[in-house]
């Protein structure tokens, strides 16, 4: 019953708001509120997991199924999800969009909520792949939100990488599908991952190698991970900022989510050091080609997309080191989140009040807005990994299960990436906040209500730094149980 | 004899699925690359119908039939309608020129035959000839759309990967459980209408669809 | 004790908060101070009750940072020390700072983050003494280092500072980094983390990984105390920071890099190989002429400070250095010796940096500049400012009646007991290492004769200087006390050197040395090789000081003065344009020294059009870039900024180009996947 | 008892200061066959300035007026610290060699802040070229007295000159007249004689004691003049007592403080026609060759060190 409640209010709302024919502000905020029953869902899941009864199901042969590490996900889907909705262009004040744009926009976010949603709850691994690949073709629609050259350029490219991507990962899928029936014949209820995990053993180890390549490939497209990253930059500095805020926060994370439950079955089937390798070589690939990246940067939008293919790289570098490492990169997961979806929706008021993406452009934020400013400058702290926020605490355990898993010198590159990455971060982003503000630019604060919002996942940031709330810490420990037996 | 002429009747279509990618290799103008992918799913359609027959699956029968609808009926006239409206000039000179397109075609399907080697070892099914054949279109699709620089061209290409891979299932698998092959068709339906949107905006904001101009969001 | 801890806790809590309340109004600011003041001086006595009573003070948070095995807090007395240090430093600082903040009223910093950020940084600064588990260690280390670039960037309307303040965050992650590591090797991986598990997985550590661990550590902590090679963030970050946080930074918060390191070598690893005395010895040394032969060259007052801190943490390295290596051959008692040299100047370095900057602070604050060169004749307009300033550099300089002069004596005494080391070719280097010591303390009295005599003497060079007016009373009592504890410390120290001795008697096999130092008021060191006492030694200047010009009065001898104009060969009327100038005072220096400063000399002639003989303008210029920019760091960054080009290439905007990315991946690891 | 002797040792140091400063400048006159002014002539200078006013320059602080008292007070404390007369001296314990430096080092260091107070040219060029040479001696002083302490097994004068009393094989080991050699060239470095800088003279290329105390007249001045001859003598009496000891009195009978009193004066005669002839013989160096010389007694020291340890 929960998981109609989790799914069902997205698509309600992307009814109402096609229902409604001139787009309406009373639209805006009741798909807002509405998005809030379904983080009550996915917070009812969490507690359900927690209680430690059995993984729920639901739907004919078992389509939807809640575990540990789905919970985590869907808590974190629905609370980025609801974030975005109350910060989406059309709510409040004046919006450069027109009716129809929001109508479109409002349609198209909430179906883009719905799947995500979807591939998280799917016990299906076929219903997971199509939910993500419905999350491209929702996404695409609402990127060119603004016919401009570079967001038609943007769109163009996402949904044309993203779809061969996410392709090859459907190639993977069959291969595995393939090699089950080879094993035990067809099966209706094959594809359910614990049907699929139970006969793992038996696969072929040469067929799943193969299998797990297609499938790192595709969705690590989605996840953005190096040298299939390229489109993420693109799309995510032309979306509008809560969109992107989204896809960089949670659609990065279900794509890690998806790579995750494969890597399960693998690992059944081949024994953890083959996909340990693969998603350690990507992982520091990523690190490397995003830090680097970070250096030279002129665009704030594309240094924050740039700061989430790090992140990324870090999380794979985390899959790969074994239980502790797995912890970690849940933990570093949840925090990134709750950042990086902060640091979007800051960067969509910065562009709304400066007009420009160049970072020449920008300066005197502390000036203009101080509290937005302020946010902006905890938000760039808190991904950089410095003390008071979370990230600091999940790279010290990711570190700390890097030498545990007796890789000192891996370890030691990835200290000198975030090093790179750190300094051109704080470089930029000085620029930003600091110097004179250029003239002509109105100053004054944004609504209180969004800086309150914005200040909730501060203390979401600061909680998770000091210390690690009891819930949060079983959760995580579900996942592990889950993810490396 | 009921099992060899099955496979070899499998064999035979996806080596005709195969031909007809190669084909689209060798194609200039645009109407005569919707064509050739046409029929490469009309081939493919009838070899559901086989597999269906053979093999004792008759949900696949509909399947086909949705497949049919999909990819030889419905994209092909709105690929059509889109060169029409989109006007699009002869197609443009790709990256690489036909002769060394095709040797790389035919490097391509070697490679997929050397890398499917374990696959084929794995399935016991009487139509698992034809598993490298799938791998080589889909190596061919991926070649396709990294050489030719027409939008168009690019969406054909894209549609030749999913014929690939949809052939590699009904091969491999005799077909995969019925919701999620509908749920396949339904995202293919999606992705081709929202990448044929996209053709409209760029032809409106870049007045020509050819992709090289899509080159200012760098670094 | 736990009372103390929570007194400073709150004091320093509700000293944030004060600030970021009422931060801009005057009583704010005296909230701010105070706040400090009490967190500082529980602090202290919390320092000095742990070390008193012997019984370490611990305190332990289960729910907080479990992932590093909860927040562990013990203040053993090694610790302890530090805290006092810290005690010592920041009640001055935090009284002069309510007098000087005024100066921001005006909007150009924002007041109430610069008394928060002031707080907290004093606060995880005492943390860092009480941390006992490798998380905590390094959060509130970060913390410390967050806080501090805070309080460097108040004045960041400046593109000095900012370029400032980013060096010093991107060295302090780095050294962060590197701890990181050292203290995971050290930890073996698994295990909490906390310090009494990592003494004992030390003794079980491969030699390879305690050398490994050591050197980590060295360029860590190194990197925070500004060790020659890593300290270039310390002349451009002291001087940006306001100067009561400068005086703090320079004073305190480098020796928290002494204190981690002595934690690291001492107590966790109990000592190693010969080498790791010599290293730290050599660097000691090289820091410390580098560091004053760079100070010599400054013309800015803050940044002549700030080199001038590179060279007394290259003396206090000495003073370890000399220590490890006595450690390693098992003379214990010299090691005692050198360990309580190198401790008595952390504190000693704390008073009179504190105090020299907290002076030129007040310069600062009057005359709105810190070029040495538009300064002079401030003794007559700033009398308390130069008194305190004059016995801070004399401190410095190492002269007898105060407390530099002490601590050079101790390191000095254990470098000439490297005598007693068997091993020959070792003890060649103690000479050399005596050499360089005594050439140093030798330029540092020359450099602060430059520095007190062009800032406070003679005729005031600018305007400014000429209008400067004395410092308000909060700022002139800040530099009071420091400038009594300089005296004190100078006078006393037979009370010091005993308590030294039981905060490093165990640790790491150092033997109980508290009664061996001192003979009631005598300082002598093992085996009577070196015997002195500053107490009598003061009382006797200060006797024959009130003697002599007594007698003079009783002789009756002629006693008028009469003021007239100093010599000028004649020419009449004196302008400040006659005077010494700072460059000049340090020129012979300069030419003596040219091939360690490698000087750029560019002199330009323009000839009068019509003749060469006679000339319109000559201009000369004449620069001296440290060579370590260009040596060690610049090639670095060269490095990363081609391949950042290179990486950047990788995204040139092809779509097609990147569906080639795709594909070469995919056909890569399916042969990986299908043939490895 | 003791400690009356030594009060009475320190004032007869202090009055034999500035008659050691005239003998070299009689013998120096008499070497280049000029009359030259008695000996004696340094007390009548001093009586003379005692008696006249003070010309105090305007821009002067108080630093310029308390200066000399500091210099004239270290200038005395050392001579408590320094065994002219007999060996175990009650003050010993109180400051070693160490000491000794750093206490001169005091009183240069006021003396070169006190040339820049005026605001003359002379004063901070004096000032500047007094702290080069000060900073450049002080590691060749260091390593003399690290020679002398190896030698002695402790850095206190008195255990050094009794240890060299002890055993007189030491006094000629190669470490003590190497350092012997290092610590000369320093005290003529120290004490402004000629090859560094030429005391006689007031051309401010080549004065560099003298430029400092430019502006003193009357009391200041005499207290300048006393202290610098005071540590003239001081470096003598080092170098005689330390390398040479035999004549120091080591128990208090009056025959061996008479012996005491000969041997010193004897010494210092020696001491001083040596140095009246180098200064007759050889020319001033110019400021930057300094250094070079400096770095030949470093070089010396750092010998002494070596051999004396190596032949420990």
């Amino acid at each position: 019953m929960t998981f109609v409640l989790l799914l069902f209010p997205s698509l309600l709302a992307a009814l109402l708001a096609y229902t409604v024919r001139p787009y309406r502000v009373v639209v805006g905020w009741a798909n807002a509120w509405l998005s809030l029953v379904s983080l009550g869902a996915a917070l009812a899941f969490a507690a359900l997991v927690l209680a430690g009864s059995e993984a729920p199901t639901f739907g004919p042969s078992e389509l939807l199924r809640a575990d540990g590490l789905s919970a985590l996900l869907m808590v974190c889907v629905a609370a980025v999800a609801a974030l975005a909705l109350f910060f989406s262009p059309g709510l409040g004040r004046e919006s450069q969009y027109d009716g129809a744009q929001l109508r479109r926009y409002h349609v198209f976010v909430n179906l883009f909520i719905f799947a995500m949603l979807l591939a998280v709850s799917a016990n299906n691994v076929g219903i997971m792949w199509i939910a993500v690949e419905a999350t491209t073709i929702f996404s695409a629609m609402i990127i060119p939100l603004a016919l401009t050259k570079a967001s038609v350029e943007a769109s163009w490219k996402y949904i044309l990488i993203c779809s061969v991507g996410i392709t090859l990962a459907f190639a993977g899928t069959v291969l595995t599908y393939l090699d089950f029936v080879a094993l035990s014949g067809r099966a209706e209820n094959a594809l359910n991952w614990p049907v699929l995990l139970s006969a793992a053993p038996g696969l072929h180890p040469e067929v799943m190698r193969l299998a797990f390549v297609f499938l790192l490939i595709g969705f690590g497209t989605k996840a953005g991970i190096a040298p299939m990253h390229t489109w993420l930059p693109d799309a995510h500095s032309e979306a509008p900022s809560p969109l992107s805020a989204m896809m960089s926060g949670v659609l990065l994370a279900v794509a890690l989510y998806a790579i995750t439950r494969w890597k399960v079955v693998v690992d059944a089937a081949l024994g953890p050091s083959f996909s340990n390798q693969l998603l350690l070589l990507l992982g520091l690939f990523s690190l490397l080609v995003a830090a680097f990246s970070l250096v030279i940067q002129r665009n704030y939008k594309r240094m924050l997309a740039y700061s989430s293919i790090e992140h990324t790289g870090l999380i794979c570098i985390g899959l790969g080191l074994g239980p502790l490492g797995v912890f970690a990169a849940f933990l570093h997961l949840v925090c990134h989140t709750a950042a990086k979806s902060m640091l979007f929706v800051l960067s969509g008021e910065v562009l709304h009040r400066y007009r420009s993406t160049e970072l020449e452009r920008v300066s005197g934020l502390l000036k203009v807005m101080p509290w937005t400013g302020a946010l902006f400058m905890s938000g760039i702290l808190a991904i950089v990994g410095l003390p008071p926020f979370g990230l600091f605490i999940s790279e010290f355990a990711l570190i700390r299960a890097g030498f545990a898993a007796g890789r000192p010198g891996l370890m030691a590159a990835v200290l000198v990436l975030i090093g790179v990455a750190f300094v051109a971060l704080l470089r930029h982003s000085n620029r930003m906040l600091y110097g004179a503000p250029p003239e002509g630019v109105a100053i004054g604060e944004i609504g209180r209500w969004r800086i309150a919002a914005l200040f909730l996942s501060v203390g979401v940031l600061v909680v998770l730094g000091l210390t690690l709330p009891a819930p949060l810490e079983a959760l995580l420990n579900q996942v592990v149980k889950v993810v490396a037996k | 004899m009921y099992a060899d002429l099955f496979s070899q009747l499998t064999t035979l279509g996806s080596s005709g699925v195969l031909l007809f990618g190669i084909a689209l290799l060798c194609r200039r103008s645009l109407h005569t690359f919707v064509d050739a992918f046409k029929w490469q799913s009309l081939v493919l359609a009838a070899l559901f119908v086989v597999v269906g027959h053979f093999g004792h699956a008759p949900e696949l029968y509909f399947v086909a039939v949705v497949f049919f609808a999909l990819k030889v009926v419905f994209i092909p006239r709105y690929l059509e309608r889109l060169a029409r409206r989109v006007s699009a000039e002869r197609e443009s000179e790709p990256y690489v020129n036909i002769t060394s397109s095709l040797v790389i075609a035919s490097l391509l399907v070697l490679l997929a035959y050397a890398i499917t080697r374990p696959v084929v070892l794995a399935s016991q099914l009487p139509t698992r000839g034809g598993l490298p054949l799938a791998m080589g279109v889909i190596f061919i699709g991926l070649f396709v759309l990294i050489s030719r620089k027409n939008a168009l061209t690019q969406i054909v290409g894209f549609l030749v990967l999913e014929n690939g891979i949809a052939l590699l299932a009904v091969l491999g698998t005799f077909g995969i459980p019925l919701i999620v092959e509908l749920g396949v068709f339904l995202d293919v339906m999606m992705g081709f209408l929202v990448m044929q949107v996209f053709v409209y905006h760029i032809h409106d904001t870049f007045e020509s669809i050819d992709v090289e101009q899509l080159n200012q969001l760098r670094h | 004790m736990k009372t103390l801890f929570l007194a400073m806790f709150i004091a320093y809590g509700l000293g944030a908060f004060a600030a970021l309340v009422g931060g801009r109004k005057s009583f704010g600011r005296w909230l701010v101070a105070l706040g400090a003041v009490l967190g500082a001086g529980a602090g202290l006595a919390l320092g000095a009750t742990v070390i008193a009573t012997g019984i370490p003070f611990t305190l332990f948070f289960p729910e907080l940072l479990p992932l590093g095995g909860g927040l562990a807090l013990r203040l053993d007395a090694l610790g302890a020390f530090f805290l006092v240090v810290i005690g010592v430093g920041a009640i001055p600082a935090a009284l002069y700072g309510a007098g000087y903040t005024a100066a921001y009223k005006d909007g150009r910093a924002s007041l109430p983050l610069l008394g928060a950020m002031f707080n907290l940084f004093l606060l995880t600064m005492s943390l860092v003494t009480l941390a006992d588990n490798v998380l905590t260690f390094l959060l509130m280390w970060e913390g410390m280092s967050l806080t501090s670039y805070f309080l460097v960037m108040t004045e960041a309307g400046e593109e000095r500072t900012r370029n400032a303040g980013l060096w010093y965050i991107g060295m302090t992650h780095a050294g962060l980094g590197m701890l990181l590591a050292a203290f995971l090797l050290l930890a073996g991986g698994a295990g909490s983390g906390a310090f009494a598990d990592l003494r004992a997985s030390a003794a079980s550590l491969t030699s390879g990984a305690r050398d490994a661990v050591f050197v980590l550590a060295f360029l860590g902590f190194g990197s925070k105390a500004g060790i020659v090679p890593l300290h270039v963030w310390l002349p451009r970050a002291h001087p940006a920071a306001p100067s009561h946080v400068s005086a703090l930074m320079s004073g305190v918060m480098i020796k928290m890099g002494i204190y981690g390191f002595l934690r690291v070598a001492l107590d966790l690893m109990g000592g190693g190989p010969a080498w790791w005395g010599g290293l730290v010895l050599g660097v000691g040394v090289a820091s410390a002429l580098l560091g004053v032969l760079y100070a010599l060259m400054e013309h800015d007052l803050k940044r002549l400070l700030a080199y001038h801190s590179v060279e007394n943490v290259g003396i206090i390295l000495i003073g370890i250095g000399t220590g490890l290596m006595f450690h390693r051959y098992g003379l214990m008692p010299l090691a005692a010796l050198g360990f309580i040299g190198a401790l008595y100047h952390v504190l000693n370095h704390a008073t009179f940096k504190g105090l020299l900057f907290l002076g030129a602070g007040s310069v600062l604050h009057a005359t709105h500049t810190r070029n040495m060169e538009e300064m002079g004749g401030l003794i007559k307009r700033m009398p308390w400012t130069a008194l305190f300033f004059l016995i801070g550099a004399a401190a410095i300089s190492a002269l007898p009646p105060l407390n530099g002069f002490v601590s050079e004596w101790l390191i000095f005494q254990s470098l000439l007991g490297g005598v007693s080391i068997p091993v020959p070719e070792v003890v060649v280097l103690m000479p050399v290492a005596v050499g360089l010591l005594a050439l140093t303390s030798g330029l540092a009295a020359a450099c602060f004769v430059k520095a007190f005599g062009i800032t406070f003497l003679a005729l005031p060079r600018s305007p400014e200087a000429a209008h400067a007016h004395e410092s308000p009373f909060s700022m002139r009592l800040g530099m009071a006390l420091l400038a009594l504890a300089c005296v004190g410390l100078g006078v006393a120290p037979f009370a010091v050197v005993p308590v030294l001795g039981t905060i490093l008697a165990g640790l790491g096999g150092l033997p109980d040395t508290r009664a061996e130092f001192t003979m009631n008021v005598f300082l002598q060191t093992p085996s009577a090789f070196g015997q002195m006492s500053p107490t009598l030694m003061a009382l006797g200047l200060l006797l024959l000081l009130g003697l002599v010009p007594s007698v003079l009065w009783l002789l009756r001898l002629n006693r008028q003065r009469r003021l007239s104009d100093s010599w000028g060969c004649g020419r009449v009327g004196q302008t400040a344009r006659m005077e010494y100038t700072a460059t000049a005072f340090a020129e012979p220096l300069k030419r003596v020294f040219a091939e360690i400063y490698r000087p750029m000399k560019e002199l330009t002639v323009d000839f009068h059009p019509e003749s060469k003989y006679f000339v319109q303008s000559i201009e000369y210029r004449s620069e001296i870039t440290p060579w370590f920019d260009q040596a060690l760091y610049r090639p670095f960054l060269q490095s990363a900024t081609f391949v950042a080009q290179q990486v950047r290439r990788l995204q040139a905007g092809s779509l097609h180009l990147y569906l080639l990315y795709i594909a070469i991946v995919l056909i890569l690891l399916l042969i990986v996947a299908r043939w490895l | 008892m003791k400690y009356v002797l030594e009060v009475a040792q320190t004032v007869f140091a202090l009055a034999l200061a500035p008659l050691v400063v005239g003998f070299v400048r009689w013998l120096k006159a008499r070497l280049q066959n000029r009359r030259g002014a008695p000996p004696w002539q340094p007390y009548f200078e001093l009586v003379k300035l005692f008696g006249k006013e003070m010309v105090v320059s305007k821009e002067a602080s108080w630093l310029f007026r308390c200066a000399p008292y500091i210099v004239f007070v270290s200038t005395l404390a050392v001579t408590f610290l320094v065994p002219f007369l007999f060996a175990p001296l009650p003050f010993d314990g109180v400051g070693d060699l160490l000491a000794v430096v750093y206490l001169l080092l005091l009183g240069t260091f006021f003396l070169a802040l006190v040339g820049l107070d005026p605001g003359t040219a002379f004063g901070g060029m004096g000032s500047s070229r007094e702290m080069t040479v000060a900073a450049i001696a002080e590691p060749t002083i260091a390593l003399a007295i690290f020679s002398l302490a190896l030698g002695a097994g402790s850095t206190n004068l008195g255990r050094i000159v009794t240890q060299t009393l002890g055993n007189p094989a030491a006094a000629i080991s190669p470490g003590h007249v190497l350092a012997f050699a290092a610590l000369f060239i320093v005290a003529l470095a120290e004490t402004g004689r000629l090859p560094v800088d030429n005391p006689a003279t007031h051309l401010e290329l080549t004065m560099i004691h003298e430029a400092m105390i430019l502006e003193y007249s009357g009391r200041y001045l005499a207290l300048i003049e006393w202290s610098a001859s005071l540590k003239f003598m001081i470096f003598l009496s080092l170098l005689a007592n330390l390398f040479v000891p035999w004549g120091v009195a080591t128990d208090f009978t009056p025959v061996a403080l008479a012996v005491a009193v000969i041997a010193l004066l004897l010494k210092l005669v020696l001491l001083g026609f040596f140095i009246a002839v180098l200064e007759t013989r050889v020319a001033k160096l110019r400021l930057f060759r300094v250094p070079e010389l400096l770095g030949v007694s470093f070089v010396l020291a750092l010998l002494a060190v070596t051999s004396s340890f190596l032949l420990r």
